[in-house]
């Protein structure tokens, strides 16, 4: 789960992590009195959760707060990569004199978590990794160790810090590490890291990714979902627990497991169709799973054909058929045609369940990829 | 021979009692595997399927020996479940379960790392060496005995190909799921070299997808240590960056994980690459 | 630093470990308020930081809130090992159905914490190594994982402890594992931890000691110093920042450096003499440290004669010197005979200037320790 | 030969521009001493007494081949420059330092466990090889080169032992003061096992004080492994229960770490133990 800005600024703050002052308006009267309250030069910053705002013209400085009031207004409403924005962050602009990268993210790889600092901040750090790669220092965190103040140090020096400097770099960078750890995080982020010209470190920007799978022991924390974000057939899915993600294709898929559902997406694509979306239904599931998950493919204005392909295990066939029955009988609008291949456990049962609705079935996987193809360009 | 289980693996499940835990020891109970324990902790003492229940690994292994453990305990509880069993003295644990805390698995591993005990996964189907032991939730009936060694990330995906082999004849050694997570406790690397050492594996299928490097490192060892022929097929060629999909591991971030760089990295190897999990099957028959 | 049983428990409750409800009185009438507030039978324990209180009858249970009152005016003003009891806690008297043990220490030999449980509790727990060490299970606990549930669980196994009785076990564990990290426990222990006939479990009584050189990071607990415990030569000595400890001889030793100090101790004793006291000035000790460990002694009135013993090292014997000659000149009492052994840096100089007083110098250390005894003696 | 430190030592020095760090390394350089390094975080670029100063101790080993570090950081920085040291790929490491917490130390050990470094103390007075390299606090003109080993929990006490030993003309191969914390690095058994295997150690001090139960496990050591003689010494016999004396792990627990019983250990196990500093050397005059 991705945090906005500010929730990740309110966290560091938390933290004692240094983050400009600041608050979060909905209107542009709000931004003006927040402004107004702050009494110094604003920035005005719009909460999405995608990447480029700066250069959608989502980040305005205001001098003052009638300027802060008509930054939000243009703001406020504006579309940033499909995202609508309702809020924006008005906070203290801070003076900058370096602006550097500190984050921790997972590695893969060595399984531990890993520090990630450079003293070239302000753009995206994989970026930085493609052309400037020896600008980046990176410290595997031993997970039950923690950081320790001697790692930050060396830290603080391979980026040539110096003097004053050194203390405020390791505070931050614990402090950091405990906002990661604490909160059961995997991406803990502060782009830009800005030395101010006085020698002040703060934290500009903020970005913090939970981890979806330890929100059950962070109830406060997985309240701060921004339910506005998600798209109707998002916020379906994740209540039928389904993993979903819509593509621009035209071919509904809806598989059982991860691998198999790219797999399919894969060889729709194969021979020259276009996968609408991602859809895992996960090991096991039953019916009305079944059901809300084909739901969520017919709501799919782009959808002109659907290909559901379950090998079953742990997954009946017949379960499978019955949920997909449900759905198509319920629904008020034209379905589009449907290629079902099912094998596995009761899957005689499931098919002959289908052949009283007008469905194509297959055991052939390539063949149901195929005709879904051919479908979908004859419509 | 085969890799990891076999007909000597003494088997502990660990989470018996629950809905999942029960109904998988009955099919691997069917299927021949040598379960010998079950743990649920406050229910030692009772029967599950003629499996004795205890309260703790270490005196399930004390009483009957187990030497390997499946665990089907609820997320929350699973990392604390695979140190147990590793700090008990298991030497393979199976992790089936789905949803770990990322940073749970993190300290897990690092504790692992000091034993001498090997975790496959978390969130995988599991291990099976067909005609000998299932360790796992995968549909035995669709394996047969041979010489395909099978290593994957996936679930169904590798019943797809194992179905496409059997379907042609071409039998396995044994098929691994080392699961779909960001943080396993086996890379492909791990399993390669088990298959590479193995008298009655001649030839290995390696089930990728995106997320993560571990195919471009499998792709590394094979070109240097790998003698035997590799076939190779990775998922997610039409997957966006930025999304999971349905893996907790199988995202593309930062502009890494892409199916098309694994797959280059893959070819530059030398390894051929299918296209969709059915020539998998065709691409081993040319091998043997 | 010892902490009473109601400030332990007070720690407990923060963290969620279960204790009988109740509060801390220092006069009778408190107490009966307390108790009626509790409304149920009550036990009335006198809070000093000593061993044995109910065997002293520090400890007494009321039925109700003017048997209360009474006890609390038994016990507030006895004397406990000869430190006089000021408060008493008044809680809830719990039923009991059986007592057991749950401590954390520090092994030295592993060097990591130890959990030590046994389901026979209310006994010192030395006292049960002694006699049943087969009813103790100890767990080392890797400092950097902390306590684990399963192992929690194989402990409550261990015990005999089954169905219901497992989860408030392990709860409770990671719970006073928690206390002993968070607060740098050298212990943390609850004796006993009851059950009581309806299956709860209650920390019936609890100890905790504090790790002094960590206080620093804990200034909230630090704060719970009971001074009124200190004597007089206690608090000097613990402001002075010198280690003092009372002994019930008459030859006052100051040593620079513990083991040389209890060497010192010692060979009083071997020559037949008693030390009144063990006092070590640590390494480096200036002048005016000397003169505060030389008026500790001198205000022991049990003391009939001093030895003073330093090897100077990073220790000048100037310092020492001008130092003891400061605390000698200001004293207004009688200065007992007084044997000064100084070797090392600057040991002329020291010599020199305590020439003037009324001082017996020696280098040999034998020699020193016999002339101490012989003084004390002949007073 | 020798121990621990010798002509060969090339010493940084943790913390070397404090008062204590500056005015020790002084005293080394005295006694010969190779103090090739110092570390002081900020103060990288400084010299003392013609040493050079680094940030880190990293920067310390890479620039100079520091293999011994010795510490003199205050107490709640301590744990953290032991850290520092032994991941930096310091091999031997004397922690001067006293008062760090018990738990600080705890996590240390069980990091230092993990590596090959080995931790000398904390709070003691270091590591003296007479006449080749002084690693400690210990006044270097009592010690001279001689056959005795000596190991000690103690700092003066040590001292006082050295001089009469010094005075009979015993000459001392290396001390080693150990500390006296309750968690230390190194223990009376590892220090004894180097002595053994010590070709210029003809005899063995060791000097004891109440407290844990170090000294019975040197009395089983000796007795099983150690062919030299050794001659003990155990303060605190007038020493009362529960009292901290001094030294943070000095205390009599739980009837645990009493003198006597220590006294007792060693003489069953074959020991002579003195009865006051003093007679130590001649108890050790009587093996030579």
């Amino acid at each position: 789960m991705k945090l906005h800005e500010y929730q990740s600024k309110r966290i560091f703050a938390r933290y004692g992590l240094p983050v400009p002052q600041g608050n979060i308006a909905t209107t542009p009267s709000e931004a003006r009195q927040i402004a107004h309250l702050l009494g110094s030069p604003v920035a005005v910053k719009a909460q999405v959760l995608v990447g480029g705002r700066g250069k959608a013209g989502g980040i305005l400085i205001a001098r003052d707060a009638a300027e802060a009031e008509e930054a939000a207004r243009q703001i406020i409403g504006m579309s940033i990569k499909g995202l609508t924005v309702r809020k924006v962050l008005v906070e203290c602009a801070a003076e900058i004199g370096q602006e550097m990268y500190m984050g921790i993210v997972i590695d893969r790889t060595h399984r531990k978590p890993a520090m990630i600092v450079s003293a070239q901040g302000g753009v995206e750090i994989e970026e930085l990794a493609r052309t400037r790669p020896d600008a980046i220092f990176r410290l595997l965190i031993d997970p039950l160790r923690g950081l320790m103040d001697y790692q930050a140090r060396n830290l603080a020096f391979d980026l040539g810090l110096h003097g004053n400097l050194i203390r405020p770099f390791t505070t931050i960078a614990r402090g950091l590490w405990r906002v990661f750890v604490d909160n059961d995080a995997t991406l803990a982020e502060i782009n830009p890291l800005v030395i101010t010209p006085e020698g002040q470190m703060i934290a500009v920007d903020g970005k913090i990714t939970l981890d979806d799978n330890a929100l059950f022991r962070h109830l406060e924390l997985s309240e701060m979902r921004d339910v506005q974000e998600e798209t109707e057939a998002q916020r379906q899915a994740r209540q039928a627990d389904l993993s979903y993600v819509k593509l621009d294709g035209d071919i509904g898929c809806m598989v059982n497991g991860a691998g198999l559902a790219m797999a399919t997406m894969d060889l729709v694509d194969l021979y020259g169709g276009r996968p609408a979306n991602f859809l895992d239904i996960g090991g096991g599931a039953r019916a009305n799973k079944v059901a809300a998950a084909l739901r969520i493919i017919l709501s799919d204005p782009d959808v002109r054909a659907i290909l559901i392909n379950i090998f079953g295990g742990i997954t009946r066939c017949d379960e499978v058929a019955r949920g997909l029955l449900t759905a198509i009988q319920e629904t008020s609008t034209p379905v589009p045609p449907m290629v079902v291949r099912l094998v596995g456990a009761n899957e005689e049962e499931g098919r002959q369940l289908l052949a009283a609705a007008d469905v194509i079935t297959a055991t052939s996987l390539l063949e149901a990829a195929q005709k879904a193809v051919a479908l979908a360009a004859s419509q | 021979m085969s890799i990891l289980v076999s007909k000597e693996t003494r088997l502990v499940v660990q989470g018996i009692t629950g809905t999942e835990g029960s109904f998988h020891t009955r099919l691997m109970l069917d299927y021949g595997t040598h379960v010998v324990a079950g743990v649920t902790p406050g229910k030692g003492g009772e029967w599950v399927h003629g499996v004795p229940v205890f309260d703790t690994v270490r005196e399930a292994v004390q009483t009957t020996g187990a030497d390997t453990s499946i665990i089907y305990v609820p997320a929350p509880f699973a990392a604390d479940a695979i140190v147990e069993a590793a700090d008990a003295g298991i030497g393979l644990i199976v992790c089936i379960t789905e949803g770990i805390p990322i940073l749970d698995m993190v300290r897990a591993c690092q504790f692992l790392e000091d034993t001498g005990a090997r975790l496959i996964g978390p969130n995988c189907p599991g291990v099976i060496t067909p005609g000998q032991a299932k360790v796992g939730i995968m549909p035995g009936h669709i394996h047969m005995p041979g010489p395909v060694g099978v290593v994957s990330r996936s679930g169904t995906l590798t019943y797809e190909v194992v179905k496409a082999l059997t379907d042609r004849g071409l039998g396995q050694s044994t098929a691994v799921g080392i699961g779909g997570d960001p943080i396993i406790g086996t890379s492909f690397v791990d399993v390669l070299r088990l298959f590479e050492d193995d008298p009655v594996t001649d030839v290995i299928v390696l089930i990728g997808e995106i997320g993560g490097t571990d195919e471009e490192r499998a792709a590394q060892f094979i070109a240097g240590e790998v003698s035997k022929p590799v076939i190779a097929f990775v998922a997610g060629r039409t997957a966006p960056p930025g999304h999971r999909m349905g893996h907790a591991g199988a995202i593309i971030e930062g502009g890494e994980g892409t199916a098309q760089e694994k797959i280059v990295a893959l070819e530059a190897a030398g390894i051929r690459v299918a296209r969709h999990p059915v020539e998998v099957a065709d691409l081993v028959a040319e091998c043997l």
